[in-house]
């Protein structure tokens, strides 16, 4: 597939987002956009805002300003799960997987926006709902082959180091099967071997199923490699934004975050 | 490597969770006065659990030490309260930023000199040393540690151990989740910390080549054993350890999105 | 033996007042067997079971000791009570409800089993009421009369009769619902306070009766214008106000005090040989002398079936038809050294209410004692037998019950 | 004035000494909530427990008499005439102390890192233990509580405001309740001090870590056991102070333990976090319960105070989810 | 090696998405409902029917109700008595109002109404979080036993306000009233449970118990990956409440057979319940069972150990039963605070693995 082919229209943009937290201001009038099909990165500093960004997107925070437009349409101030139901999957900094559940029902959680038997018919369970359930089951095993996870299939999350359960939780914003997939840091704490999993992972979906992806990370080198186009923050302004090569060479953003060059 | 210079001393623990998890499997390590000691291994291995053992706070999560022994300056320490750890001067700085949320930064940063009975001064000193590492902090102190960024919690975590003037500190993975320059500068700092003040370092570290760029030794844990230790130089040599943990593959860095799809089989030769 | 089950209870909200109860209950069948040898030479039996006030832990209670040849049940909570009725008919075991439980189960021909004499909640309204009238010689119109009352099945009780005797003598009545347990009735009586009733009557139990005598005190309200049925007139009620409890009121269906023959003989085979229920501290009390009296009214209702019968081990059905018979005139309570303590019994196939005679007890601080200041006194039959005949009317039309035929 | 407004006056005014009689409760609650996160159903029972203590110290009763007395057979009650109360008091804080050193050492030590609900319900197994445990010791009688605190109708007031009502009006002046100045004024002593301790001292900055954190308190090195010992032991104290109170008040006895259903609306109104919130919580629940049952719970059959109370607090959760003066309910991703 | 699952394969993902996966596992419930159906009917009394069996089952159903809120929802709720009267007084006017109507149908009307005063109750939880919430409930707690208590047409002008359960039947065979012989009302509430049980299980394993689940585990992030939070929590509130109005109808119509609302309801039921619950297990079906199984049997037991087996004095008994009780709570959470069920959990665990220790 060629790269010009691959990426398509704007999928997702932000206008003029401003979002501060009583004194704090987290984002200042911050505009870019998601091309269809791209691996958009964002990068900066601790605090510069990046989680923030995503917590707009995905409907979490309500900016005092700005808009949002998603599949060209200007969006209202929907409740997170609206959103997480139009197509857009996150996953977290701070792992926010279900604890009590094991990987498997985590997975499936993901594919909540899409099953639909009423609770009729859960209860019977004979019936619609385990033809539902066999149905879904059968695309989150697709997922959880592809990530390498079937030896903790039925393993309560918590007891899952923390690597696995980055995995887990990279699985389950999969098993949504979402236009938009946002990371935020989803190589944090893993060793160059997972990162380069990870980083398989995702191109792979990126290639597999054309799913766009905004990404978080702070390992230079993961983001200059995956990423078509990269937005630097910066204490909530935008600092940047281009390619990894235009960003990797911005003095700016040298000074601000990357300390050495990094070629 | 056990010499009078070793401050801390593992010698062949088992650890068992919930009374059935055997995790780890007979684990000794030696850190060295005065070292930085990186504890270097894949998701799972088993990093957490040796340094919570030492620091006592397994039994807070139903795991227990089975086997083996665990000796601070010659002495004994599994039975030992965490709290008489800290006084000991072994501090731990956990994975995956615990921080006190409803506290304020500077909360979080004097609950940390917790045990200290040397006095206001020199407590205050301390802060103003800290927020001099973190300057971010000193911007974000009055903000409810809950609502500071995830970076920031890191930078509450490691501040908040220094606070404790500790011998030795146990960090488990300080750069997660850090800024590149960040993670640079934290292990400035524990350079500095080592080099300045003496004080030991033992750090689970998923960022191999930073680690092992800064540490004088090594281990490397699999499935919950040693599999390899050797000095942090002779260690960033090893091929296996270029190729899983420093991503150089025949010495030259690759791209991410070279990265095969099937398993390669490590080796282990030392 | 003879089995008299106890469903007591010494723990819970209630429990300081069950255990005198049971401490009565039981020292009374000590003594007949250390005395006596038992009833009719057989020895009597209690086997007591824990209910803490709890209905559903009386029925484990009821269950677990039906079994065991129980021959009466005295459950002492008026939520078991109504729990028990159609299983005690059912099983054919009688139950003796003295003074508490549900009223119109004085109509025998709807209520085989249940027996609530000498008195019901409604006599004891109505004997109150009939003091006030006395003290307000005989004039009740335009009276305000306060009721303060456990809000719940049982408090709710003499609201009808009250309803009834306001009509006719046109007084006026003020419901104040205190909710369990009872600890905080400020609001109940700024309003006492405010609208200054001429009475206040309570229908309380447990610390709700403490809580409300000190607010009394608190706010001076006269207490002999202060009457408490005969579950608000234990020493527990009053003592913790010390001296402004002094002449607090309540109604009784027997004598207080231990100024008894009996109590020589518990005190000798009893007390003073170690064998007394609990630390034998309570003898004596309002109570215990209740519960005392209730062992004697079912030892006299075994010994009647015995006669009856001529069988020494009575069966639960035999028991039943001695009480329906009991007869005990003031020459038996003289011979069982109870002279003047109660008034005569007569129960029939008709009235297992009894006479429903009561009497007024005062306390003074000072001395630290109860005592009668009337003589027993009948209530108004002609309010409460209609109330009761409409009531169980409409217990038996709702269970599909036909009234018994009683022959006399 | 007319009578109706100096009425309603002295409702509220009764409902703010109400309102104070269960802070005195909700405090102790708040004190260990702070402290450890753990919300403590057995502070009623703790406050039962203190008071008869107290008690059977002042009177000389012997412990476990009963218990004793069974299996000897022997006759044991009361040794001597009891002592001072200001003995009996110390003496009592002392079989607190003792108390929540006992505690943690037998439960609290192995509940390190756990869910709050189980925490609760740990609390729910001491509540039942302490009841059987008192019982057992001291009786389950009803017994008189007297440390010599005045109680009854204050003449001051009812003479002083008698004279406030219009010309020709029946009124009898205002009514308050001696015993609940004195509570109060305990109380708010109560509240200035532990607000103080957990505001500004070190330990105050621990108990709060701890609350947040179990595992990360010890990492710092601090020791849940002196800090659990501190506030349990602390929170005996509150609770001896509420059982005096609402002994002196209604007796001490089993239904004195119920009085923790009076402070739970008191507490999430005021918040579980916030010592000044207890009273302030415990101010607005008092004036609002008695001022609905005044105007409106007299009108539908009365006994209203209980649910109103809690749904008082419910309409102030609505606003704000932790309580007036809560800390904030940190939700983040 | 008394516990295996290899050799147990399975080859599609129904059967592994089976109540019960391990083969082992089934065989044992269809055993225990062969002799709770078959067996114990013929040898049962009137002592085993109220004081153990009856108790038993109508907690155990409570106890799957708010194990569903609490357990899998992750909502602490106190007004379980309060939903129990509901169930207990819809119970009462529809047996009154229509007499021919089966009781059986009474009793799940009985809970779809108690379901719908449970979506009302439940709407603060959408704002409200935690013990605040829990302490909330309390309202409803408070409020509908004052209500049943204050309004004469709940109990249909009673004098005393008590409700009494008249006579019905089914199949001939009467179920409520005195004289219902105890395996007939035995096999009624036994039947009741057992349906329910299997319906909540499906309900937990599927789409609705996984939006349950998340919600409990983690509210915000089950809402930001598309769980509705609001259809969530009120379905657990309804289907809660269902369950606990059922077993407040069984409660009263066919185990007690009378009721009043202070104390047959009162807010020491809500705790009972919340007893079970956490001392089963949380987020077990399984532990609902175990958990209303302790509580109803150990005071049982103890009573007759202490006052039948020793002859102690019986206020002596009852205050050790309680400071037992407590300890034994205790105790229980100190060695796994995950309740009964995952102690059973654990022992499976090694049994599997057993001889060998790890
Ligand atoms: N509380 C627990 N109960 C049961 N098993 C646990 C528990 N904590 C950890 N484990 C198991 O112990 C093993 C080692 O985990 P540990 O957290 O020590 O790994 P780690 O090397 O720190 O990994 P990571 O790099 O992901 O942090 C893992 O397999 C994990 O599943
Ligand atoms: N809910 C909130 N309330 C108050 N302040 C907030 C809140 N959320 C974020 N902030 C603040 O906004 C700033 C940006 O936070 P954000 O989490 O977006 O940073 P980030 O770029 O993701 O940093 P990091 O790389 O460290 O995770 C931080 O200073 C943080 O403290
Ligand atoms: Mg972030
Ligand atoms: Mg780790």
């Amino acid at each position: 597939m060629s790269e010009a082919s691959r990426i398509g229209d704007t999928l997702l943009e932000v206008k003029n987002i401003s979002l501060s937290f009583g004194g704090v201001k987290a984002l200042t009038d911050i505009s870019f956009d998601i091309k269809e099909g791209e691996v958009r990165a964002i990068i900066g500093p601790n605090g510069a805002g990046k989680s923030s960004m995503l917590n707009v997107i995905s409907g979490f925070y309500h900016p005092q300003e700005g808009e949002v437009w998603f599949r060209g349409e200007k969006r209202g101030a929907l409740k997170p799960y609206q959103v997480a139901r139009q197509g857009v999957a996150r996953t977290f900094q701070n792992i926010a997987l279900f604890k009590g559940m094991s990987t498997l029902d985590n997975l499936m959680t993901g594919r909540i926006t899409q099953m639909k038997t009423n609770m009729f018919w859960q209860a019977i369970w004979k019936g619609p709902a385990e033809r539902e359930e066999i149905e879904h089951r059968e695309r989150v095993e697709h997922i959880i082959d592809f990530l390498g996870i079937q030896a903790i299939r039925k393993t309560p999350v918590g007891r899952l180091p923390y690597g696995m359960q980055k995995r887990v939780e990279l699985g389950r914003a999969l098993a949504a099967e979402a236009k938009l997939l946002l990371l935020d840091e989803p190589m944090a704490g893993m060793n160059m071997e997972e990162k380069e999993d990870m980083s398989r992972f995702i191109l792979d979906v990126n290639d597999e199923f054309g799913t766009t992806i905004t990404l978080i990370e702070h390992d230079i080198g993961v983001v200059m490699d995956l990423s078509d186009r990269v937005v630097v923050l910066d204490y909530g302004c935008k600092l940047a934004d281009g390619t990894p090569d235009i960003v990797r060479n911005d003095q700016a953003v040298i000074d601000a975050y990357l300390g050495v060059s990094h070629d | 490597m056990s010499t009078d210079n070793t401050i801390l001393s593992i010698k062949n623990i088992e650890v068992i969770y919930d009374h059935v998890i055997l995790v780890l499997k007979g684990v000794s390590l030696d850190v060295p006065k005065g070292g930085i000691v990186a504890l270097l291994g894949a998701n799972g291995a088993g990093k957490t659990t040796t340094i919570k053992s030492i620091s006592n706070i397994l039994k807070t999560e139903r795991g227990d030490v089975t086997k083996g022994s665990i000796s601070f300056e010659g002495e004994r320490i599994e039975n030992l309260s965490p709290t008489e750890l800290v006084k000991r001067g072994v501090v731990q700085v956990m994975e995956g930023r615990h921080c006190f949320e409803h506290l304020t930064v500077e909360e979080n940063l004097l609950t940390g000199a917790y045990t200290r009975k040397d006095g206001r001064k020199a407590i205050a000193d301390d802060l103003e040393k800290v927020y001099n590492y973190f300057p971010r902090l000193r911007e974000r102190r009055k903000s409810q540690a809950g609502y500071t960024s995830g970076g920031e919690q890191q930078m509450v975590a490691v501040g908040r151990a220094l606070m404790a003037r500790p011998k030795l500190i146990l960090l488990d993975e300080p750069s997660m989740g850090l800024a590149p320059q960040l993670v640079e500068e934290i292990f400035e700092i524990v350079k500095a910390l080592n080099e300045k003040e003496g004080v030991t370092f033992l750090l689970a570290e998923q960022n191999a080549s930073v680690a092992l760029r800064y540490a004088t030794y090594g281990y490397i844990l699999e499935n919950g054993r040693v599999v390899m230790d050797g000095e942090a130089a002779s260690l960033a040599d090893n091929e296996d350890v270029k190729e899983f943990y420093l991503g150089l593959s025949g010495g030259d860095k690759k791209s991410f999105r070279d990265v095969k799809h099937y398993r390669r089989r490590k080796r282990w030769l030392a | 033996d003879l089995t008299f089950p106890m469903l007591s209870y010494r723990t819970g909200p209630y429990g300081p007042n069950g255990t005198e109860f049971a401490d009565g209950y039981a020292d009374y069948f000590t003594l007949l067997n250390e005395r006596d040898g038992g009833i009719g030479g057989v020895k009597a039996v209690t086997p007591e079971c824990e209910t803490a006030y709890n209905t559903q832990k009386g029925v484990e209670c009821y269950e677990s000791t039906k079994g065991q040849g129980a021959l009466v049940y005295q459950p002492l909570s008026t939520g078991i009570t109504y729990q028990l009725i159609p299983k005690v008919t059912a099983d054919d075991i009688p139950m003796h409800t003295m003074g508490y439980g549900r009223t119109s189960a004085a109509n025998g021909k709807v209520f085989s089993h249940v027996f609530n004499y000498p008195g019901t909640y409604w006599d004891a309204a109505s004997v109150i009421m009939k003091h006030v009238s006395d003290m307000e010689k005989g004039d009740l119109k335009g009276k305000n009369i306060a009721l303060v009352y456990h809000n719940s099945a049982y408090g709710k009780e003499p609201i009808r009769t009250l309803e009834e005797l306001a009509k006719r003598d046109g007084f006026k009545l003020t419901l104040l619902p205190v909710d369990h347990p009872g600890q905080e009735q400020k609001s109940q009586w700024l309003q006492i306070r405010r609208e200054r009733p001429d009475y206040v009557l309570m229908y309380g139990w447990g610390v709700m009766n403490q809580v409300a005598i000190k607010e009394a005190g608190n706010i001076r309200f006269p207490m002999d214008k202060f009457i408490g049925i005969w579950w608000s007139g234990s020493e527990n009620d009053v003592l913790p106000s010390g001296d402004k409890a002094n002449g607090y009121k309540a109604v009784t269906f027997h004598g207080v005090g231990t100024d008894y023959p009996i109590f020589d003989d518990i005190k000798k085979y009893v007390a003073d040989t170690g064998k007394a229920a609990g630390d034998g501290s309570n003898i004596g009390t309002a109570l215990y002398n209740r519960g005392m009296y209730a062992a004697v009214l079912a030892a006299e209702a075994a010994a009647n079936a015995q006669k009856m019968f001529n069988t020494k081990e009575i069966t639960s059905g035999q028991m039943r038809d001695g009480m329906e018979s009991l007869k005990v005139d003031n020459a038996r309570m003289e011979a069982l050294g109870l002279k003047g303590f109660a008034p005569e019994i007569n129960v029939t196939c008709e009235n297992h209410g009894g006479p429903g005679l009561a009497a007024i007890q005062q306390w003074d601080a000072k001395t630290k004692t109860w005592s009668l200041i009337t003589d027993f006194v009948a209530s108004d039959r002609d309010i409460i037998d209609p109330l009761i005949a409409e009531d169980s009317a409409a217990y038996a039309k709702e269970n599909k019950l036909t009234e018994r035929e009683c022959k006399s | 004035m007319s009578p109706v407004i100096l009425n309603a006056l002295e409702v509220i005014l009764n409902g703010l000494m109400a309102g104070v009689m269960y802070a005195l409760v909700a405090l102790g609650f708040v004190l260990i909530y702070k402290a450890s996160g753990i919300f403590n159903y057995a502070q009623g029972v703790m406050a039962l427990f203190a008071a008869l203590t107290l008690v059977g110290f002042q009177t000389g009763q012997i412990p476990f008499a009963h218990l004793i007395n069974a299996i000897f057979g022997t006759k044991l009650h009361h040794w001597g005439d009891g002592m001072n109360t200001f003995l009996a008091i110390i003496l009592t804080m002392l079989v607190m102390i003792l108390f929540a050193w006992l505690l943690e050492k037998i439960v609290l030590k192995h509940m390190v890192n756990q869910a709050p609900i189980i925490l609760f319900m740990t609390t729910i197994g001491l509540a039942y233990f302490m009841e059987g445990f008192g019982d057992l010791m001291w009786g389950a009688d009803i017994k008189t509580m007297d440390v010599g605190l005045p109680s009854g109708g204050s003449f001051w007031l009812e003479d002083f405001t008698r004279g406030w009502a219009a010309e020709g009006t029946e009124y009898y002046g205002m009514y308050i309740d001696v015993l609940d100045v004195w509570a109060a004024g305990i109380a708010i002593l109560l509240v200035i001090a532990l607000t103080l301790f957990s505001q500004y001292t070190k330990t105050g900055r621990a108990l709060r870590a701890v609350a947040d954190d179990h595992q990360a308190a010890l990492t710092v090195g601090i020791s849940l056991r002196s800090i659990w010992i501190i506030v349990w032991s602390l929170a005996g104290f509150v609770a001896l102070v509420a059982g005096i109170m609402w002994g002196s008040k209604s007796g001490v006895q089993f239904s004195l333990s119920l009085i923790a259903l009076k402070a739970l609306p008191v507490l999430i109104l005021g918040g579980f976090t916030s010592i000044p919130g207890a009273i302030i919580g415990g101010l607005i629940i008092g004036v609002g319960e008695k001022l609905f049952e005044y105007s409106i719970g007299s009108m539908i059959g009365g006994a209203t105070e209980n649910w109103f109370a809690y749904v008082l607090a419910l309409a102030f959760l609505m606003f704000r989810p932790q309580g007036l003066f809560g800390e904030k309910i940190i939700e983040r991703v | 090696m008394f516990y295996r699952e290899a050799g147990d394969f399975k080859t599609s993902y129904a059967k592994d998405q089976q109540s019960f996966p391990i083969k082992l596992d089934r065989y044992w419930v269809w055993g225990v409902l062969a002799i709770a159906f078959l067996v114990v009917p013929f040898f049962i009394n009137d002592y085993w029917e109220k004081s153990v069996l009856l108790p038993f089952l109508v907690w155990s159903m409570a106890a799957l109700g708010l194990n569903i809120l609490t357990g899998y929802c992750g909502q602490v709720s106190l007004g379980t008595g309060g939903f129990m009267a509901v169930g207990a007084y819809a119970c009462y006017k529809l047996m009154v109002a229509f007499p021919g109507l089966n009781i059986f149908i009474i009793v799940i009307l009985a809970g779809l109404i108690t379901a719908v005063v449970g979506i009302a109750f439940g709407l603060p939880s959408l704002r409200i979080k935690g013990f605040y919430l829990a302490v909330a409930t309390l309202a409803a707690q408070f409020f509908l036993v004052w209500m049943f208590n204050k309004i004469p047409w709940f109990y249909n002008n009673s004098a005393s306000g008590m409700i009494t359960s008249p006579e019905r039947l089914m199949f001939g065979v009467p179920i409520t009233g005195a004289s219902a012989p105890p395996w007939a009302t035995y096999l009624f509430c036994l039947t009741l449970v057992t349906i329910f049980a299997f319906i909540a299980r499906n309900l937990t394993r599927g789409r609705i118990g996984r939006s349950w689940m998340a919600i409990r585990d983690m509210d915000i992030a089950a809402e930001i990956i598309g769980v509705p939070p609001l259809q969530a929590k009120l379905s657990a509130f309804a289907v809660s409440s269902f369950y606990i109005g059922m077993s407040g109808a069984m409660l009263f119509g066919v185990y007690l057979g009378s009721a009043e609302p202070t104390e047959a309801f009162g807010i020491d039921k809500s705790f009972l319940v919340l007893f079970m619950v956490i001392v089963g297990g949380l987020g077990s079906i399984l532990g609902s069972f175990l958990g209303a199984a302790f509580l109803v049997l150990v005071p049982v037991l103890m009573k007759n150990i202490m006052v039948g087996g020793f002859g102690w004095p019986a206020d002596l008994a009852a205050h050790l039963e309680l400071l037992f009780i407590g300890a034994l709570i205790m105790f229980f959470l100190i060695v796994e605070p995950h309740g009964l069920a995952q102690l059973w959990r654990m022992t499976k665990e090694k049994l599997r693995l057993w001889p060998f220790p790890h």
